[in-house]
């Protein structure tokens, strides 16, 4: 019932949120560029969230969960760029949403 | 049809086993007399704070040193069935490796090979040991690869790292011998205190040396497999 | 209080891993059940630190070291697969 | 300031990142350590750590902070708006792929820059192809390059320039 | 929750033998055998899980003097170790296999596979 | 705490199941290989949860890594092959 244990629990309950709020983006977004931004951003966030909450209520993992959370915000984004850009080429279907699309108009005109 | 129709016979078979043992199993309320017996004295014999570490490095280190000899006879084997139909990659047509998992491999290849490092040198602390270490360092390996498909890793490289730690795997468990109470005795070297990096004997040391093997091992597998070409 | 916390918690990314199950089950193609997995992963990674402070091991922590960093490694190989890398 | 060798910068990086795993400063750890990351910064040779061509100054420190102050407030922002878009029932969304220019050289430089696009709202980078950069975008606001790089790349390329210069 | 994780083992084992039973493809059925390999280990650590108690390892929680009443059998973990290495050894060489087989043959269909059919 | 170990379980097994009846009966291959990625991810959490942090370890480096990287390395060799 301490004050750190509350806000870490509170941390550990917002992170949560943000990975429930992902999945809801996965089933929710009409394309494939749209799910990749949902799943990638709101998992991030919340990973690190719940990384902080744990440290509020450990505080001896913080170096552990430090290290942990860097490596979630240097890997993430590149895995999900280079999914992004596999996807890309080799065609995904775009919701009808989709207004421009100038990678596909350089690569057209490209020889 | 008919095959169908006889495997689910014999799944329907199977399952009736299962269900029947899962149904009679009594989980024990007590450790074994053999678990009993390594929960109590590993601490005070051997110093490894991880019981794992001390079963496979220790107690049972004839199987891991077996172990060890299958993965490299694997290794060995997956080479030679796939030796023939090397052929030069300059003609394979493949897609270019963007910019950012170039950039992105460069600086996380080591990293991942220091975790591996990590894993297998604080085995008998921390939940790891040879076998997780080699598996992270073959994976840091991979990202070599998939960040470069064409290039080829030194086979000399991983064939020394290979036979060098295989030779001193094998040469500590000799010394054992003449210097402790026998093959693979890990109290070569002073026990220590328990938590502490230089501690359990030799188990430290052999357990990196075995992380090397089998990390070379993988990625010997990973190098041949990556090197075939393509039908 | 915590406990309820954690609990909370616990069954929020329990109902993530469901909705990016459902993803991976259905996706119409192959890179979507790729993102649905990475999602999966990285929900595994929370999953593993919510199981090490209920059972309060603080070196259950080096699984999620070994999962930060070798997780996107998956994601990589299936994506140089589709686009034709290797 | 002075280059340091690519070497010696790996060399740190890994001891760093070794000294944060152990998470203990006791004389074996740190044998241990040094030798692990003298061998593989041996043999990483060519490879490039976080620091390389990062300039030591006191400038650049201070742009580091402040990038990651406005890093970590742009990833909350990004997460609020879609939660915002994913909540709303009817799924308010205008995607579009735009092109913007970086200046950035250096390439940790532009990993960074293409990650922290990523992370920051409704943006995610497609490609690289020198300086243009193609950006998925949830809610195109602008399409032409000139609107769309000052929207989405000025902000962090004002610090990454300082600190990769 | 070991007799869950024993019943999710044993279903995962049934499920990879019906893959690998009625498959033709190779590469269907090393993937079910995997499965099954998953589920052989699960059940084989379950087989080892105490209730209320913790991981084989001694720390600042687990003192060694405590040990024998605090930790779970740590024996079943050691084999399961190896199991898993070695099935992924076994993978390997499965797909080596497999990969001279398609480019003997160019298939991957068991079936056309007749040379010791008489 | 026991109450949340034993519905992680239950929720993993569930999991777990769905993920190999796609390794399965799955249309297409590389689908199949990553849900049998997916079933060795969730048997490691599994395993946690089993507390044996050493096996989690192995099954996360060895099972979800190294063995996927194995069959699409194999994938990739043998185009066209993969819908016999």
């Amino acid at each position: 019932m301490t004050i750190p244990g509350i806000i870490g629990g509170l941390f550990l309950v917002l992170g949560a949120a943000f990975l429930l709020l992902a999945g809801l983006g996965l089933v929710r977004m009409p394309d494939l560029f749209n799910r990749i931004q949902a799943g990638t951003k709101a998992t991030t966030l919340g990973t690190l969230l719940t990384l902080a909450g744990a440290a509020c209520l450990r505080p001896e993992w913080t170096l552990k969960l430090l290290l942990i959370g860097l490596f979630i915000l240097l890997t993430n984004p590149i895995s999900s760029q280079v999914l992004a850009r596999a996807a890309h080429r080799t065609g995904a279907a775009k919701s009808e949403k989709t207004t421009v699309d100038r990678l596909v108009d350089d690569t057209e005109e490209r020889p | 049809m008919i095959r169908k129709f006889a495997a689910l016979l014999i799944l329907a078979g199977i399952a009736a086993i299962f269900t029947g043992l899962l149904f009679t199993y009594e989980p024990d309320a007590e450790l074994n007399t053999t678990a009993r017996y390594y929960a109590e004295r590993t601490a005070a014999d051997i110093g490894a704070a991880n019981i794992v570490t001390a079963i496979v490095v220790t107690y049972r280190g004839l199987d891991t040193l077996g172990e060890v000899t299958v993965l490299f006879l694997t290794a060995a084997i997956v080479g030679l069935v796939l030796a023939r139909g090397r052929r030069r990659k300059e003609d394979r047509h493949l897609a270019p490796v963007g910019e950012l998992l170039a950039t992105g491999s460069r600086f996380l290849a080591p990293l991942i090979i220091l975790l591996g490092v990590y894993v297998f040198v604080n085995g008998h602390l921390t939940p790891g040991g040879g076998f997780q270490g080699g598996a992270i360092i073959a994976s840091g390996v991979l990202l070599i690869l998939l960040a470069d498909p064409c290039r080829c890793l030194s086979h000399r490289i991983i064939d020394t790292v290979e036979s060098v730690s295989g030779l001193f795997y094998v040469g500590i468990a000799l010394l054992g011998i003449v210097l402790a109470g026998g093959f693979l005795d890990s109290h070569l070297l002073p026990r220590g205190e328990l938590g502490d990096l230089f501690s359990a004997g030799a188990i430290p040391l052999i357990y990196s040396l075995i992380g090397l093997k089998v990390g070379a091992e993988f990625s010997s597998i990973l190098a041949h497999l990556s090197e075939t070409e393509e039908l | 209080m915590v406990d309820i916390l954690i609990y909370i918690a616990t069954a929020l990314t329990g109902t993530g891993i469901l909705l990016a199950l459902y993803r991976f089950l259905k996706g119409p193609s192959p890179a979507d059940r790729v993102v649905a997995f990475d999602t999966l992963t990285l929900m595994t990674v929370t999953l593993i630190v919510i199981i090490a402070l209920a059972e309060g091991r603080g070196i259950y922590l080096d699984v999620a070291v070994v999962y930060a960093l070798l997780s996107f490694l998956g994601v990589i190989a299936v994506a140089r697969y589709l686009e034709r890398g290797f | 300031m002075t280059r340091v060798p690519a070497i010696a910068l790996l060399f740190a990086t890994l001891l760093l990142f070794w000294l944060f795993l152990n998470g203990s400063l006791a004389g074996d750890v740190l044998v241990v350590g040094i030798v692990a990351a003298l061998f593989i910064a041996i043999l990483f040779r060519g490879g490039r750590s976080i620091l390389s061509g990062f300039h030591f100054t006191p400038r650049t420190i201070f742009a580091a902070l402040g990038y990651l102050v406005f890093f970590l407030a742009e990833l909350i922002k990004s997460n609020l708006h879609i939660a915002r878009v994913v909540l709303t029932p009817s799924l308010p969304i205008t995607p579009a792929i735009v092109k913007v220019r970086t200046r950035l050289q250096s390439p940790m430089g532009r990993l960074l820059l293409a990650n922290s696009i990523t992370l920051t709202p409704g943006t995610l980078t497609v490609e690289i192809d020198g300086e243009w950069l193609y950006i998925h975008w949830v809610n195109a606001e602008a399409t032409d390059i000139d609107a769309a790089t000052a929207q989405i790349v000025a902000g962090f390329e004002k610090y990454l320039e300082v600190m990769y210069g | 929750m070991a007799l869950i994780a024993m019943a999710a083992g044993f279903i995962l084992i049934l499920i990879g033998f019906y893959g690998a039973l009625t498959n033709r493809n190779i590469l269907r059925m090393i993937v079910a055998f995997t499965v099954a390999d998953t589920g052989v280990n699960i059940v084989m650590v379950a087989v080892g899980y105490m209730r209320g108690r913790t991981a084989p390892i001694l720390d600042n929680t687990v003192p060694a003097a405590a040990a024998a009443a605090r930790i779970i059998d740590p024996v079943p973990q050691a084999l399961v170790l190896t199991a898993i290495v070695i099935g992924m050894g076994v993978t390997a060489l499965m797909l080596a296999f497999a990969y001279r087989f398609y480019e003997k043959k160019r298939t991957l269909d068991i079936t056309k596979c007749t040379e010791l059919k008489w | 705490m026991s109450g949340l170990l034993l519905a992680l379980t239950i929720l993993l097994a569930a999991a777990m199941i769905g993920a190999a009846l796609v390794a399965i009966l799955g249309k297409s291959m590389p689908i199949a290989i990553l849900a049998a990625g997916l079933v060795s991810l969730l048997a490691s959490v599994l395993f946690l949860l089993l507390a044996s942090p050493d096996v989690a370890m192995t099954e996360a480096a060895i099972g979800s890594g190294l063995t996927t990287f194995l069959f699409f390395f194999i994938l990739g060799r043998m185009r066209g092959g993969e819908h016999d």
